[in-house]
């Protein structure tokens, strides 16, 4: 009556792959990454697909609205600006500004953060938590203002604004994997590996990593929602990209003056930041839940 | 159900308050709302150049000793009942009226009408360093050091407790123009002593004491400026009880302000805007042609803009025809010298400044900048008559400029910093202009180009050349008219010559109001006066 | 019959499509009686008391031929009857008393709470106190000498035999009919067990109440228990008295868990082999089809993959195609012949 | 609770102190002379040599540093490089008006935020739900900026609701006083209080609700994500279980805490809050520190970037601890996680 095979083990994926499977299996969740990819390949091919310059000017074309409009050109999908500028080539140059580049930031903010994190949280180890709770409250100033701390000291401009976002992110991400590296570090799961006798470097990548991937993924999103909220609103104020840049942030400063005469100026640039953030923010709450329910909270 | 009874009254607290709040002013608030573009300088004209400070103060606060009637093109008494000329065109009297009290407000009561004594305090203070207030606010005085009409007095005295003489080195065929400018304003000896007696004569310049229609309030930076009527006013008072300034930077936010009547009144509406805000019934637009050029000028101090041949090279780079209609909408004209069209002594030199990219290329190839380089050009942060959108005109030069290899980066500041900045040199190139603050023709060359305005930080390009200033001091001299007028085309020949700057456009300025101001008038030369604007009574605001 | 329970199934909603979490649960629980439900953890014990008190999952559905409280039927109530009834007439504790109190507020106000404004006679503005002193007559009826300090405490200060006494003393506010005690005492130290059912043993003395004991082994099984049910995965394994149940078990299950207490192992030889289950439990999405002991049980045919129907005795009843005695006697009757 | 409250004021002093310490520094990260930086008086004013020494520019760094402290206390913050106004004098005015502002878009979110998130968790992926959690995140993702103008082209240009600039119409002659418009009415002396209250409501009821957005989404992402987390919890059934209604279990026991973490997240709230508020006051015109904030980093004003990032970053901090004490002072088991560390 004994029939192993009625115990068969059941094939698990891993816990990765289970989040994966769930984003897929949530239509929109699944439409936000396709969003996220198209906007990540503008950012990095956006002057080859964008049909003209970003700063080309067709003087017989200034202020056209939209193509399907009665006074469109069929040449400029989605109109002109003041200057005769191509819309849509403004929009694509600039998912560069306001995309790419953020991205970037956050991503070797990241690096570079939880790189440290990881060294000080192994090496160092928290033992203060009064250390933690100083960084708490320090960390509560927004990212925004302590850019503008940098802007201030070396001055506006787009390299500027960039370089002080992944300035701001760094701590963030360093505190965050070393408080979740010293919470692993408390689980009994960790002291058996240590009891296994593993050494520090597998202890770290293969015990403690894949464990605190959830906390870095999750704060990966935010950051990057930040990010680009950050650099579109020095932009706007004028102590980020400055002009002409197609920074989607600066394009919305300028098109202010216009907003009443040619309104569709106004509202591409902030539609295009509104439709990237919605699905940073999507993905990661998406992310979020998944990882919730797979790994637990 | 609670809950539901709750929300309701909530809700209807909420609308209430909503729908109760209507704009209606109490009847003490009626007034008249400008919208300023900028913060004063100072409360005193004499200490500044800037429109947007001329407009504010000087015919608001103070009176001048004549005026120059436009229509008539002659001056007219004003503060001088009237005014004769010796023989040898040096001395000026000038009888003062009797009957013209200064402003009594919180901070200071008159004890006497004006006299000689203030003219004469007023003049003072910027022709003689010993002047207790010479130093006070800075110690420049740009307008005058640029006119050098303080190198031209060689005293101003009192000859009778109401009478005035001025007494010149040389003749100057402009003296009576520049008195009549929004700059000559007179103002109390009394208050001045009384702040000196007080230890406090930063005040003098803070706290404006004048014999103008309307007196000083109070002031809060970056918000409103806030004028009641000066009901003693001598001429009559103000048609209004006040006037606020609001101050509103962005010439957009003031056209929007203007629509939902936020201002009544708002000065160089937006070029792209005129169209549209002719054609609506609420919006009242008016236009003068007051003389002014819109002007791109070379620090000629700095490498390679000491070269004439960068100069004239950056000259023929730009299409100036593009700039009009893309920045003016064709409410200007091209402007071929920096004398506006409308002065008898103009003469156009269209060829020096020809678009013309090959050209272009070539001049900079002879200079050796054949590969290009990188200049600032830094355009003017606010809208003024001659240059409604500076920062779209500097994008559009940016774009001309890269096509002969050379790159701009784009600098604006806040106005006063950058007037500051502009006044000690730091820029490459800035594209900026000029509105006559009288009618004479001189008014655009000596306060704008000689060495005597480098010297006091108005001479924007930082050229100093003797010949064109001798051409300059010369033309003043003479009476005869042309005389002058070779003088003065000898001097745009020079100026075709060397390019200091590039004329850009000679506008037309605009100022809309809304439909229920009366009595304002568009403004000629130098400051706007409001004295005679009031809105009209008995109309419902805001309801159709 | 003071709970009825006929054909409960409950189906949970998993991504791997639906289960049947309970499977055709029958039970009755007469007045007066306690009634101890064993069975190992996630077999579905707790899901047939929180189907008594309507506690129920949004995922779940919920079939069932009979689900009767005094003859009430629990499923079709209104929200203002289930009121009526759950925390009046049928009441319950669980294990991990703390964590079923609110952190946040006091233990003095959660006790409040319970009891009813016609639990104390009182005027409006005297009721407050009035509740009090009803609160800390309840404590001491719960045998709490240092009842101010436990009412002035937040659970999360409490022990666990004060947390589980406070519990009770919440569940007992108004005398319930039914007190449903869901593991009350796992996890707890062996004095404070002992001390917490000889409790329970009182109230049901004094007041008559009905209890319905849900536990994870025979081991710490209450003495005063007077019927047993076994369950297995969701299903019914056997009803009977304690003492048939404990010694004449006539279902596998209930034998093997018999086989994992102390009673049972003291009479076992040396080097002798324990009568435990071979195998583990199936997970949720992989049960067995008809009888879900039927992979671990050593008696098990071809004809287990069939669910078996009930045989009722007298005051007993199982669900086994090969229940033990007959398995024996058959042998018996196997080896006569 | 005092231990509490003294562990995190002592918190507030070392972290307010590390804040001076990074604004002291300023004045030498900026480009050009530190006295300048740190006083506004440039090199070749009379006063230039006083300032040098008043600021211990003539001892050792520590020096500095206590002189600075000692400026600060003093009220003595320089001027601005600008228009050599006094900083402190123009931070009184300034600095009210932005808390006028902050205060109402925080209770406005307050009063919208928590309520919605509790209702979606109420009704978890229900419609309702779902719907408050699709608004809350589009609100969440829209730019602050972009929202102010969009409000502005629709109640000001086009409804013609409400004025688009400043706290009042200027013709009311409000002097400023505290710089807090409604306070100043109050103390005012002109006749006709309640028309300008009207007035001065109308200016800041569109501003404050464009502000009170991102903080007002945030709270109900929050306290949907706590509230669903806390109706999981098992006292909730032991609340059901004691008998109670889901009204007092919702009010008495599930509210309560829920608010737990969000009160923690209330200084997230504020941050979001006054982040959004530099921007807000530029495209509103209001005369806040925000505004000047950003106008004194693009004209290069160090004096005022200084003082001005110094104090809105004990703003946040002060917020922020006070956020702390209000949690552990209303919720026991925070206390006792204060008291085990």
């Amino acid at each position: 009556m004994l029939d192993k095979n009625l115990y068969y083990e059941v094939k698990n994926p891993s816990p990765l792959q289970l989040v994966w499977q769930d984003l897929r299996a949530n239509p929109i969740s699944t439409a936000t990454l396709y969003i996220l990819g198209a906007l990540l390949i503008i950012s990095i091919f956006g002057p080859l697909l964008a049909p003209y310059g970003s700063n080309e000017q067709f003087i017989d074309a200034v202020s056209l609205p939209p193509a399907w409009s009665d006074q469109g050109d069929m040449r400029f999908l989605l109109g002109t600006d003041a200057l005769g500028r191509d819309m849509v080539s403004r929009l694509m140059h600039g998912a560069r500004y306001t995309f790419g580049l953020p991205m970037l930031a956050v991503i070797i903010a990241a690096l570079v953060g939880c790189s440290l994190g990881a060294i000080s949280a192994v090496n160092v180890g928290v033992k203060s938590s009064t250390v933690k709770h100083l960084l708490d409250v320090l960390l509560s100033i927004p990212s925004l203002l302590l850019a503008l701390v940098i802007i201030a000291v070396i001055g506006p401009g787009l390299s500027n604004a960039i370089l002080a976002i992944a300035l701001v992110f760094i701590p963030q991400f360093l505190h965050i994997t070393k408080n979740a590296i010293a919470d692993e570090q408390k689980q009994p799961y960790v002291l058996a590996s240590r009891l296994n006798g593993v050494d520090n470097r597998y202890l770290f990548f293969s015990v403690l990593l894949p464990n605190i991937i959830k906390a870095i993924v999750m704060h990966l999103t935010i950051a990057l929602s930040a990010a680009i909220l950050d650099i579109a609103a020095l932009g706007f104020l004028g102590l980020g990209a400055q002009a002409p840049a197609p920074e989607w942030g600066a394009m919305l400063a300028q098109s202010l003056e216009v907003a009443y005469n040619s309104p569709w100026v106004m509202a591409l640039p902030g539609l295009a930041l509104f439709v990237t953030l919605i699905s940073v923010n999507i993905l990661g709450e998406s992310i979020r839940s998944a990882l919730d329910k797979r790994l637990g909270s | 159900m609670t809950t539901k009874h709750f929300l309701c009254s909530v809700s209807l607290i909420v609308v209430g308050l909503v729908t109760g709040c209507n704009r209606a002013l109490p009847p003490e608030a009626e007034g008249v709302l400008y919208c300023a573009e900028g913060n004063p300088e100072a409360f005193n004209p004499q200490l500044v150049t800037s429109g947007t400070t001329l407009d504010m103060t000087s015919s608001q606060l103070f009176d001048r000793l004549i005026e120059y009637n436009e229509s008539s093109r002659e001056f007219e008494s004003s503060l001088a009942e009237h005014w004769s000329v010796s023989e040898d065109n040096l001395r000026y009297r000038f009888k003062l009226r009797e009957d013209v009290p200064f402003h009594s407000t919180d901070f200071f009561h008159p004890t006497r009408n004006l006299n000689a004594q203030d003219v004469v305090f007023t003049f003072n203070r910027w022709l003689k360093p010993e002047h207790p207030y010479h130093e006070i606010s800075g110690g420049q005085y740009p307008f005058f050091t640029a006119t050098r009409l303080d190198q031209l007095i060689r005293e101003v005295s009192a000859t009778s407790s109401h009478e005035v003489e001025i007494t010149l080195r040389e003749p100057d065929s402009s003296l009576l123009s520049i008195l009549a400018s929004s700059f000559a304003v007179i103002m109390s000896a009394e208050y001045g002593q009384q702040l000196l007696n007080q230890g406090e004569p930063q005040q003098f310049d803070l706290e404006p004491i004048g014999t103008g229609p309307f007196k000083f309030s109070h002031f809060r930076k970056d918000v409103a400026l806030n004028y009641v009527r000066h009901d003693e006013y001598w001429k009559g008072p103000a048609a209004s009880e006040n006037l606020v300034f609001r101050i509103a930077p962005n010439d957009h936010k003031r056209m929007l302000m203007l629509l939902t009547q936020d201002c009544d009144i708002s000065p160089y509406p937006p070029a792209r805007d005129i169209a549209w805000l002719d054609e609506r019934e609420d919006i009242h637009l008016q236009t003068s042609m007051s003389p002014n050029t819109a002007f791109w000028a070379f620090n000629t101090d700095k490498a390679p803009f000491n070269d004439i041949k960068v100069r004239q090279a950056l000259a023929h780079a730009i299409d100036r025809d593009a700039l009009i209609s893309a920045v003016y909408f064709d409410h200007a004209v091209r402007a071929d010298s920096i004398l506006p069209n409308t002065s008898w002594a103009h003469s156009p030199t269209p060829e020096a400044f020809r678009y013309d990219p090959q050209r272009a290329r070539e001049l900079l190839d002879e200079a050796g900048y054949g590969s290009g380089f990188t200049m600032d050009v830094w355009a003017l942060p606010v809208q003024r008559a001659y240059n409604p959108n500076a920062r779209l005109m500097a994008e559009l030069i940016q774009s001309n400029l890269n096509d002969i290899g050379v790159n701009v980066n784009i600098v604006s500041y806040e106005w006063s910093s950058f007037r500051r900045s502009l006044a000690e040199g730091a820029h490459d190139s800035v594209l900026i202009g000029w509105s006559a603050d009288h009618a004479d023709p001189d008014n655009f060359f000596r306060p704008l180009l000689t060495c005597a305005a480098k010297a006091s930080g108005n001479n924007r390009a930082m050229w100093c050349n003797e010949i064109f200033d001798n051409l300059v001091t010369n033309a003043i001299r003479s009476i005869d008219r042309p005389t002058r007028e070779s003088f003065y085309h000898q001097a745009q020949d020079i100026l075709a010559q060397e390019v200091p700057v590039v004329p850009l456009a000679h506008s037309i300025r605009f100022q809309a109001s809304r439909d229920y101001i009366q009595g304002l008038q568009p403004p000629a030369y130098g400051g706007i006066n409001l004295r005679s604007v009031s809105k009209v009574a008995e109309i419902e605001r805001g309801e159709p | 019959m003071l709970i009825d329970i006929r054909n409960l199934s409950i189906f949970a909603d998993t991504p791997q499509g639906e289960v049947r979490v309970l499977d055709r649960v029958s039970l009755q629980i007469a007045e007066g009686e306690i009634h101890t439900l064993v069975g190992e953890s996630g077999s579905g014990k707790s899901l047939v008391a929180r189907a008594i008190m309507g506690f129920v999952n949004p995922n779940w559905r919920i079939q069932a031929d009979r689900l009767w409280f005094k003859g009430t039927d629990l499923l079709n109530l209104t929200a203002k009857q289930r009121r009526e009834i759950i925390g009046v007439d049928i009441a319950m504790i669980f294990q991990d008393a703390a964590r079923y109190l609110d952190p946040n507020t006091t233990i003095r106000e959660q006790l409040k709470e319970a009891i009813l404004d016609e639990d104390v006679k009182a005027t409006f503005w005297t009721r407050s106190k009035a509740k009090d002193e009803y609160a800390r007559n309840l404590l001491l009826k719960m045998g709490v000498k240092n009842y101010e300090q436990v009412l002035a405490s937040y659970p999360f200060e409490l022990s666990d035999g004060a947390a589980q006494k406070v519990m009770i003393a919440t569940a007992i506010a108004h005398r319930p009919h039914l007190l449903i005690a869901d593991e009350p005492t796992t996890a707890m130290e062996p004095l404070t067990r002992a001390q917490i059912y000889r409790l329970l043993a009182q109230l049901h003395q004094r007041f008559k109440m009905s209890i319905l004991v849900i536990t994870q082994d025979l081991n710490t099984i209450m003495q005063e228990t007077d019927r047993i049910t076994t369950i297995y995965c969701g299903q019914i394994m056997e009803t009977g008295h304690k003492n048939t149940m404990l010694t004449k078990p006539l279902h596998p299950y209930t034998d093997a868990l018999n086989y994992t207490s102390l009673v049972q192992t003291e009479n076992l030889k040396p080097r002798d082999r324990l009568k435990t289950l071979p195998g583990i439990e199936p997970t949720l999405q992989n049960m067995p089809k008809g009888c879900r002991l039927g992979p671990r049980c050593r008696y098990a045919r071809q004809n287990c993959i069939m669910r078996p129907e009930i045989t009722n005795l007298k005051e007993h009843s199982y669900y086994c195609h090969h229940p033990i005695r007959e398995f024996e006697n058959s042998k018996n009757k196997g080896e006569n012949s | 609770m005092s231990r509490v409250i003294i562990r995190q004021l002592s918190l507030l002093l070392i972290t307010l102190f590390l804040i001076s310490l990074l604004s002291f520094s300023m004045s030498y990260w900026f480009p050009g002379d530190p006295v300048t930086n740190a006083s506004g008086i440039p090199i070749d004013h009379p006063r230039y040599e006083e300032v040098f020494e008043k600021r211990g520019f003539d001892s050792n760094i520590a020096h500095q540093y206590i002189s600075y402290l000692r400026s600060l206390f003093e009220g003595d913050w320089g001027q601005s490089m600008q228009d050599n106004s006094e900083i402190w004098d123009e931070l009184s005015l300034r600095l009210p008006a932005t808390l006028e502002l902050t205060v109402i878009a925080l209770a406005i979110a307050l009063c919208i935020g928590p309520p919605l998130g509790i209702i979606a968790a109420k009704y978890y992926r229900k419609p309702i739900d779902q719907v408050i959690a699709f608004i809350s995140l589009a609100g969440y993702s829209v730019p602050v900026f972009w929202l102010a103008q969009v409000t502005i082209l629709i109640f000001a240009v086009v409804l013609d609701v409400v004025p688009i600039a400043g706290q009042i119409n200027p013709l009311f002659d409000v002097p400023a006083v505290s710089g807090s418009i409604l306070i100043d009415i109050a103390l005012s002396d002109i006749d006709h209080k309640w028309i300008a209250f009207q007035n001065a409501f109308l200016h800041i009821v569109l501003p404050a609700i464009v502000l009170a957005t991102a903080p007002c989404v945030l709270l109900v992402r929050f306290t949907r994500a706590s509230a669903i987390h806390v109706l999981q919890q098992k006292f909730v059934k032991g609340a059901y279980a004691r008998g109670l209604s889901t009204a007092e279990v919702m009010f008495k026991h599930a509210i309560p805490n829920t608010m737990q973490p969000v009160t923690r997240q209330l200084s997230t709230a504020f941050s979001v809050l006054v982040t959004n508020v530099l921007i807000t006051e530029v495209i509103f015109s209001w005369p806040g520190l925000g505004n000047w904030l950003v106008r004194s980093i693009y004209e290069r004003d160090f004096p005022v970037i200084q003082h001005g990032l110094l104090v809105l970053a004990s703003i946040i901090l002060t917020v922020n601890v006070f956020a702390n004490i209000l949690q552990a002072w209303r919720y026991p088991q925070v206390r006792q996680e204060f008291y085990a560390r």
